[in-house]
């Protein structure tokens, strides 16, 4: 098979005062026509560079190609002038973006959009356009394609976005297309789809892919050949099942190992007493806004959910988006007013207490955030943010701070973290910290809502084993909100499925796994990318 | 919806719905701040006239009801103003009405054109300087913006009119038309449009900054953004990019400005109308304050309002119509 | 030089006059315009009084009853004839009742008949000297059509802004804030005029652009100082305009600084005097008035006649006398050299008023004296100073109108009602003047009165209840082209009707 | 090889380090800051350079500039120094715009903080509020309310704050609905941090940055508009201050220029300098990856 692109040596130099001065070092790469290329990476390793630099749309001069060779079938792209990348762009070498809420113009429709590529790139009337997009459309398999192509992109679902984006990608039957991590942003019923519709496309087509992503499990679903990156330098290259199973750079090694088992632990049999139970839980967001801020319809966010966590027990919650895993969590944490219910920490009700009770009870429920960055405040120092807690529940500010110290240690950070602020920090070493401000109040229970899912995997992994460690340790009972499976699946110990605001399914998490009951969990566990591939046990 | 109206006429029923209490508080407020205000429209006119025996200025304030309680007056001015009587100017001798319908068309000529001009150079300009960030260009065209921006209206109006009118004669000094000119049809309008150079220029001057920097910002924040690199990745020019991508949407923000402004030129017109003598709202304004001409400001202030929500309805509808992502249905 | 017919005179005024009624309004700012339209009864000129729509007048023994003979074929500008019964239903309807300064004029006005069409009878339940009729006649003396007027209200009658009159000129269109324009009155009474086709009176606010009008072309007059000094001086040696103040006879106004004789300080006779001492009034003449003025003598100015007199105390600019009186009042300066601290409103009329109250502050800081000037609008002005009476100095300008009796006396007889602007607020009480004054207003005999209101000038000088400081004619900046103008000793509020534009 | 993330990076420059530095780059900030520097120098130099009263006579009215030392930039109608003016007309100039700054800001803050806070009806009556007072035409109320207190320098400074206040509160309110939602605003809930504390200890100093920023604008906006005050004649006399030399050299505009120009081009580079300022503050605040 002809090779399309060819990358030799690349590098690409950043501005000076950059976190380092070469984004990419030496980057060797191949993407054969009717072949999957991944290029994976933990965030910040140069991957989309690397897309940029063969599409030539690097943010020059700043960021440019300072060295190697790229070249895309048989033509060296670095030598091109701008009028001929004009030429190649869209027409040979096209490429597929990650969030496609904004990779669409939102001001013009669905077919417009499609329309341009064909008429920058296609001498035909106006009518065969239509007529080949609409084809086009049919392929990625949009329903009603000829209404989807009246429709502007907010329109349709971020599913049917993603495919318009494909859509467009193909239409001129490139021979390259880049797919920079095509399916971060969607769920993961969508994501599979996503995923075997570009593979089945490119297959039809012939096409090279070179798929960008740091999901080793979409890396097992789709790749013929992986290149791993670290901090710009390519750390291992060869066929996918050989890296997969058997890596050989420590690195590759060591992130492979950090990809969670789909296996869950063996369950522990458990009959501690029970501290958190909520009973008939019901939110309903009331239809807002109106004619010129986009009319919605009421959401129905949580329906009639019950659950109880047991003292030292792990309560995974997982669902799609938009399911209601959030609202639950805040409900439980009183952040939000439920419609009705209620939800008892030990003897009270928190629903029930008086601002008053519930700031003193609030000492007994934590939380852990989604996004490290945003959950602390950046304009406090980290002893202050952890400290926070008990000094508010009236502990004296030097103890508070003492404490903090001692907290810090406990999650493994060093104590000179104290008297920085969370800008200094890595995503994981935030994360942390907010670990850390949860455990200063000694609460009974942490509700942790989508902890991970910002991080990387290796740093995930770590968060992932510091929690089960706390939690063995202090015997901290967890509800833990996710989307991923696999990380519920290492961390529960019994998990509720959740739909449209409903509980599908819930049980021990070995039993949902090994037999999942309900369809929709059925559907959810196919779903799961990779999920034939048992990351391998090694040691790093 | 459900009386099955169309959706523009609901919506604009319900803005009109949100702008009521708004124009009710802004009347009242007025009033009431008026009333603060140390003397009435009697000693205004007295001043005016030179004087006048006692008899007559405590005939002429029971005349004018002003010896009544302040809540009567406003009482009496508020059931009058729900039927539209916007009441008698007694500094104009006329129906406020009247006063006002006179001046309007001025106003709104002055508004319009220097809006629309400081608004499309302003847009042209930042947008220019916006591609070209931190050229030569770029400066020249941001820095001018600023100083334009710094300089006291009254200031750029007076060096103008030094200019423009005393030293070459090009211009008239002043007024909206040749006084006893009695020009007709095209000849009239380019009259017209010749006293309205140096006002114009020296509003839109001003306000012209305004949209150039956040044009300039919202180019910049635009060009950005994914799919303006979605459409270069396509194989889209520069000029397409800017055309058909990056101009509407970083139109938007613009947009919003433009109706949140009026009121401001409005009050901006004040300086500006009575350096070149416009009859316009902005001066009559002025001097209803000074007279304490209570209905005359009552009314303005009112009239203002209307305009200011009349003119965010249609920068809404604007923006509805440039913006896809909202729907009047 | 031969008179060119045609043409139109732009005139420039500085503000609005919004009611173009002389009959409701006696303001020199409605005549400037209302002057060419309505005609009064009788006129001033150089030579004394002169007929206009009255031709003749006469009073009984008694002075009960005043017999005025009307002009024979004037028609009012809409073609109906002027008659008597418009004169009875003026004056009883407008003059009496509504009109500012007649009211108390016409106080004592019972009825007035017509005997014939042309002939109107007024009956006074006092006696009325027809001296004083006469004199008030140019201003207060404008009769107003009746048919237009009667069974409406009068306040609000359509015509207060859109004048019928008998004048030279017929009223055409009032632009509001722009402009007011007149046009010849083909069938005006006086054979052969007026020469011009049209008169328009323009409105500029602003000084600068108005002298900016001027000097274009754009307005050919500009009265009552409606530039600003500097202009004015500048455009006097300029060959295309005439500078001047004739014309303005009867239209004198003095500069005055006001005291709050309630303020225990000022009260005090050589504070005041100290004061006067501090003002160097050749200063402010040279630089504020641009020497278009002369120093001030005391209620009656030069212009006054016969009843005025230089033969008065003056206080020379001296600041160490003035620092000496202050110390001799008791009033030493403490270690910031401040001796005591007034409040002091300026008139907010414009340039040179305010210059001069700055002037004022500025000159009494030399000698010890703090001013804190309190700067509002007018109406925040009057109020201030002749309602509420929060001020201690207050300064600007007052018009002296042809004979004291009716205009500066009011400053300084006491019993003035409360609220009444360019009146006695100044708590100022000295019975002794009250009595000079009352005097004078009764003598019969001119040369005694003229005697009377000499000494009441000296006795003002001396003692200072108000310091006329200033006296300053207005000035008219006038293009050449302009022919036959400032004529009579009110030019500006006169009828125009001879003149004329030159190419 | 490890992949623990455990180890902290080398300490960062300090903020406002890193704030300097990106704010040097640009060198239109750096001439405002220039500009500033010399307008706040004069001000601070006022009594120094030039001791004693502004408003006194110093020498003949209406001397041109340049022909004397004791009164460099010339003199006034009323014999008064130019140069002394404008040199105590910098305190008064800073003084309103600061202050005027503070009062407009103050007001803001509270409003658009309660109102993006608590949101609901609180956010509808503030918000109401908010849009009588933006569609009163702003120099119409500033007139208005100097109508009412009269020109002293305090009340016309209180005066302006007041028509002045709509824009920071709108961008306080919009900071607040968007930092209310966010996660550490959360976090510190389930601390159990009251509601005013959240407001002005969390929330408050995260949504000031742009509104500092914003201050040069108001205060830019606040010497224009206490010179267009001036100019109507509606200034304090008391001082010496930009606007009324502007407002009171119109009068020889013709004549003598200087005595109106001069002032006048002290403003303009006055608010140059803040505007310049500003942009400064705000593009090192919001650093583009170009430039
Ligand atoms: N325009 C730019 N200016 C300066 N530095 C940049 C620019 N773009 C990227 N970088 C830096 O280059 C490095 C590589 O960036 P790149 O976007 O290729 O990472 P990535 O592997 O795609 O990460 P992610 O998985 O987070 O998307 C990062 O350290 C980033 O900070
Ligand atoms: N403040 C709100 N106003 C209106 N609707 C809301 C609000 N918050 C959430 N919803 C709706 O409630 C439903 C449940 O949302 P929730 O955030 O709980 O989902 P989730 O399961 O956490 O999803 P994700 O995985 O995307 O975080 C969604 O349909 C969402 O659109
Ligand atoms: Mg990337
Ligand atoms: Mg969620």
């Amino acid at each position: 098979m002809s090779v399309v692109l060819e990358i030799k040596g690349l590098q690409i130099a950043l501005p000076k005062g950059a976190d380092r001065p070469l984004a990419l070092d030496g980057l060797d790469l191949q993407v054969r026509a009717g072949e999957v290329v991944c290029l994976v990476g933990e965030s910040g390793s140069g991957k989309s560079l690397t897309a940029g630099a063969v599409m030539r749309l690097l943010p020059e001069p700043h960021v440019r190609t300072v060295g190697g060779t790229i070249t895309f079938d048989g033509t060296d792209i670095v030598a091109q002038t701008e009028a001929q990348m004009k030429r190649i762009r869209g027409a040979q070498m096209a490429m597929i973006f990650q969030e496609p809420m904004t990779a669409l113009n939102p001001q013009k429709t669905v077919g417009w959009q499609l329309d341009e590529m064909l008429r920058l790139h296609m001498d035909a009337p106006r009518r065969d356009r239509h007529a080949h997009a609409i084809a086009m459309l049919e392929r990625v398999q949009i329903p009603d394609p000829a209404s989807a192509y009246n429709a502007y992109p907010h329109q349709i679902s971020g599913g049917q976005r993603q495919r318009v984006m494909i859509a467009m990608a193909l239409s001129l039957s490139p021979k390259l297309i880049i797919a920079d991590e095509p399916t971060t942003a969607l769920d993961v019923t969508t994501q599979l789809q996503i995923l075997k519709l570009i593979r089945d496309l490119q297959e039809e087509e012939g096409a090279g892919v070179l798929f960008i992503t740091h999901d080793f499990g979409v890396v097992a679903e789709i790749a013929d050949h992986v290149v791993v990156l670290r901090q710009g330098e390519m750390v291992e290259s060869g066929p996918a099942s050989e890296v997969l199973n058997n890596p050989q750079h420590a690195y590759t090694r060591a992130l492979i190992a950090s990809v969670p088992d789909l296996k869950p632990p063996a369950p522990q049999q458990s009959d501690a007493p029970i501290v958190l139970e909520g009973k008939n839980l019901r939110k309903t967001f009331r239809a807002r806004g109106g004619l010129l801020t986009g009319k919605r319809k009421a959401v129905v966010a949580v329906n009639d959910l019950s659950f109880t966590l047991r003292r030292g027990e792990t309560l995974g919650v997982v669902g799609e988006s938009g399911s209601g895993k959030t609202t639950v969590s805040r409900i439980v944490t009183r952040l939000l007013e439920a419609d009705s219910g209620a939800v008892q920490l030990g003897e009270t009700d928190l629903l029930a207490c008086t601002p008053s009770q519930l700031r003193a009870k609030r000492a007994e429920i934590q939380m852990v955030f989604q996004d490290p960055m945003a959950s602390l405040n950046p304009r406090k120092r980290v002893v202050d943010l952890i400290a926070q807690g008990p000094i508010v529940h009236g502990m004296p500010r030097e103890e508070a701070r003492a404490k903090a110290r001692d907290l810090l240690e406990l999650v493994e950070l060093s104590p000179a973290a104290a008297d920085r602020f969370p800008h200094e920090f890595s995503g994981g070493q935030r994360q942390r910290i907010g670990i850390a401000r949860a455990l200063a109040l000694e609460p009974k229970v942490i509700v942790a809502d989508e902890p991970v899912s910002a991080l990387d995997v290796s740093v995930q992994a770590q968060v992932l084993k510091l929690l089960a460690d706390l939690r063995a340790r202090m015997s901290l009972s967890l509800l833990f909100v996710t989307h991923d499976l696999r990380v519920a699946a290492q961390l529960c110990d019994r998990i509720i499925v959740m739909q449209r605001g409903e509980i599908v399914e819930a049980g021990r998490t070995a039993d949902v796994f090994a037999d999942p009951q309900a369809e929709y969990t059925r559907t959810l566990m196919s779903s799961i990318p990779g999920r034939d591939w048992t990351p391998p046990k090694l040691s790093a | 919806m459900k009386l099955g109206l169309p959706p523009l006429l609901i919506y604009a029923l319900r803005r009109l719905a949100q702008a009521v209490p708004v124009i009710i508080l802004i009347m009242i407020g007025t009033f009431l701040l008026l009333k603060l205000a140390p003397g009435d429209t009697v000693d205004a006119l007295v001043g005016d006239m030179g004087g006048a025996d006692a008899q007559f200025i405590a005939r002429l304030r029971a005349e004018y009801g002003l010896d009544q309680p302040v809540y009567v007056q406003l009482w009496v001015y508020m059931t009058k103003l729900a039927t539209f009587d916007f009441g008698w100017s007694f500094v104009y001798e006329q129906p406020v009405a009247t006063v006002l319908w006179d001046r309007l068309g001025v106003t709104l000529l002055l508004m319009a054109t220097s809006l629309s001009l400081a608004f499309t150079v302003g847009i042209a300009l930042g947008a220019i300087a916006a591609r070209r960030a931190y050229s030569a260009t770029d400066n020249v065209i941001s820095t001018l913006g600023l100083v334009f921006y710094a300089t006291p209206s009254f200031f750029l109006s007076l060096m103008m009119m030094l200019v423009f009118s005393v030293k070459l004669g090009w211009l008239p000094v002043g007024g909206i038309k040749t006084i006893a000119g009695f020009y007709t049809g095209w000849d009239h309008v380019l009259d017209v449009a010749r006293h309205l150079i140096m006002p114009t220029a020296a509003l839109s001057l001003i306000y012209l900054s305004f949209y150039l920097r956040l044009m300039r910002a919202s180019v910049m924040e635009v060009a950005d953004l994914d799919y303006v690199r979605t459409a270069r990745a396509k194989g889209a020019s520069e000029s397409r990019l800017m055309i058909h991508h990056i101009m509407r949407n970083a139109l938007l923000p613009v947009v919003t400005l433009l109706g949140l402004q009026f009121s401001t030129v409005l009050g901006g017109s004040v300086v500006v109308e009575t350096i070149f003598t416009l009859p316009g709202l902005g001066q009559l304004a002025y001097q209803s304050v000074i007279q304490r001409d209570m209905n005359t400001l009552m009314g303005i202030i009112f009239l203002c309002s209307v305009i200011v929500v009349v003119v965010n309805f249609l920068t809404d509808l604007l923006y509805a119509r440039l913006d896809s992502r909202i729907e009047l249905k | 030089q031969e008179v060119r017919k045609g043409g139109t005179v732009i005139v420039h005024m500085n503000s609005e006059q919004r009611t173009l009624n002389p009959a409701l309004r006696a303001s020199t700012g409605v005549y400037y315009i209302s002057g060419k339209i309505v005609e009064p009864l009788i006129d001033r000129s150089y030579d004394g009084y002169e007929p206009v729509l009255a031709t003749e007048w006469s009073t009984s023994d008694d002075g009960l009853a005043i017999t005025v003979k009307l002009r024979e074929g004037v028609n009012w500008h809409d073609g109906e004839a002027f008659a008597c019964d418009d004169v009875a239903f003026t004056a009883m309807e407008m003059w009496k009742p509504l009109l500012n300064y007649s009211s108390a004029l016409q106080a004592n006005l019972e009825s007035v008949d017509c005997t014939d069409d042309l002939t109107a009878v007024f009956n006074y339940s006092k006696p009325m000297p027809l001296d004083l009729f006469v004199a008030a006649m140019p201003d207060l003396g404008h009769p107003m059509p009746k048919h237009l007027y009667e069974g409406t209200d009068i306040l609000k009658n359509e015509y207060n802004t859109a004048p019928v009159g008998t004048g030279p000129f017929k009223f055409v269109e009032y632009e509001r804030g722009q402009y007011v324009m007149a046009v010849k009155n083909e069938d005006y009474w006086r054979e052969g005029y007026p020469h011009l086709d049209r008169v328009v009176w323009r409105f500029i606010r602003d000084k600068s652009a108005a002298a900016a009008a001027l000097e274009a072309g754009e307005v050919h007059e500009s009265g009552f100082i409606g530039v600003s000094m500097a202009d004015v001086e500048r455009l006097s040696n300029d060959d295309r305009f005439e500078v001047g103040t004739k014309g303005y006879e009867n239209n004198v106004a003095h500069s005055t600084l006001e005291f709050n004789h309630r303020n225990e300080i000022l009260a005090n006779v050589k504070v005041r005097q100290a004061m006067h001492h501090a003002l160097d009034i050749d200063f402010a003449i040279e630089n504020i008035m641009r020497g278009f003025a002369a120093p001030g003598r005391g209620p009656v100015p030069a212009a006054g006649g016969a009843n005025y007199t230089d033969d008065v105390p003056v206080y020379e600019y001296d600041v160490e006398k003035a620092k000496a009186l202050l110390d001799e009042a008791g009033y030493p300066a403490d270690d910031n050299g401040v001796r005591f601290t007034l409040r002091h409103r300026p008139a907010p009329w414009g340039e040179y008023t305010q210059l001069w109250g700055e002037y004022y502050a500025q000159a009494m800081k030399e000698v010890g004296i703090d001013v804190e000037i309190l700067t509002n609008d007018a109406p925040g002005f009057l109020n201030g100073v002749y309602r509420d009476y929060d001020f201690d100095t207050a300064n600007g300008w007052h018009q002296f109108r042809s004979d004291p009796a009716v205009s500066t006396m009011v400053w300084l007889r006491s019993g003035q009602p409360a609220g009444t602007p360019w009146t006695n607020q100044f708590g100022w009480q000295d019975d002794e003047i009250d009595q000079m004054i009352d005097d004078a207003a009764s003598e019969l005999d001119p040369e005694k009165r003229a005697a009377m209101y000499h000494e009441i000038q000296r006795k003002n000088q001396e003692i200072l209840p108000v310091m006329f400081a200033i006296e300053h004619p207005f000035i008219s900046v006038t293009n050449k082209k302009l022919q036959n103008h400032h004529n009579t000793p009110r030019w500006n509020s006169s009828s125009w009707y001879d003149l004329w534009l030159a190419e | 090889m490890s992949l623990t993330d455990t180890e902290l990076s080398a300490p960062e420059p300090s903020r406002a380090i890193v704030f300097w530095r990106r704010y040097r780059r640009n060198r239109a900030a750096l001439l405002g800051l220039g500009l500033f520097i010399v307008v706040l120098a004069m001000a601070l130099l006022a009594g120094v350079v030039t001791p004693g009263d502004p408003l006194a006579r110093a020498g003949a009215p209406l001397t041109p500039p340049f022909q004397s030392w004791e009164t460099p930039l010339g003199t006034d109608q009323l014999g008064r120094d130019i140069f002394a003016g404008i040199l105590y007309g910098a305190r008064i100039s800073l003084l309103v715009g600061v202050a005027a700054t503070l009062v407009a800001i103050a007001i803001g803050v509270v409003i658009g903080a309660l109102a993006g806070y608590f949101g609901g009806w609180v956010d509808d009556l503030l918000m109401r509020i908010t849009e009588a007072f933006q569609t009163i035409p702003n120099f119409v109320l500033l007139l208005t309310l100097v109508a009412i207190m009269g020109s002293k320098i305090e009340w016309i400074t209180v005066a302006i704050g007041i028509v002045s206040w709509t824009a920071p509160a709108r961008m306080v309110r919009a900071e607040f609905m968007s930092l209310r939602d966010r996660e550490f605003v959360d976090a510190a809930r389930n601390l159990g941090v009251s509601n005013g504390a959240l407001i002005f200890r969390e929330i408050l100093p995260n949504a000031l940055p742009p509104i500092i920023v914003y201050a040069s604008v108001i205060m830019a906006l606040s010497i224009l508009l206490e010179s267009a005050l001036a100019f109507l004649s509606l200034g304090d006399p008391n001082y010496a201050s930009w606007g009324n030399m502007i407002g009171q050299g119109r009068a020889v505009l013709r004549t003598d220029p200087y005595c109106a120009v001069i002032p006048g081009i002290v403003i303009v580079l006055t608010v140059l300098s803040f505007s310049l300022v500003g942009e400064g503050l705000n593009d090192a605040a919001n650093p583009r990856q170009k430039q």
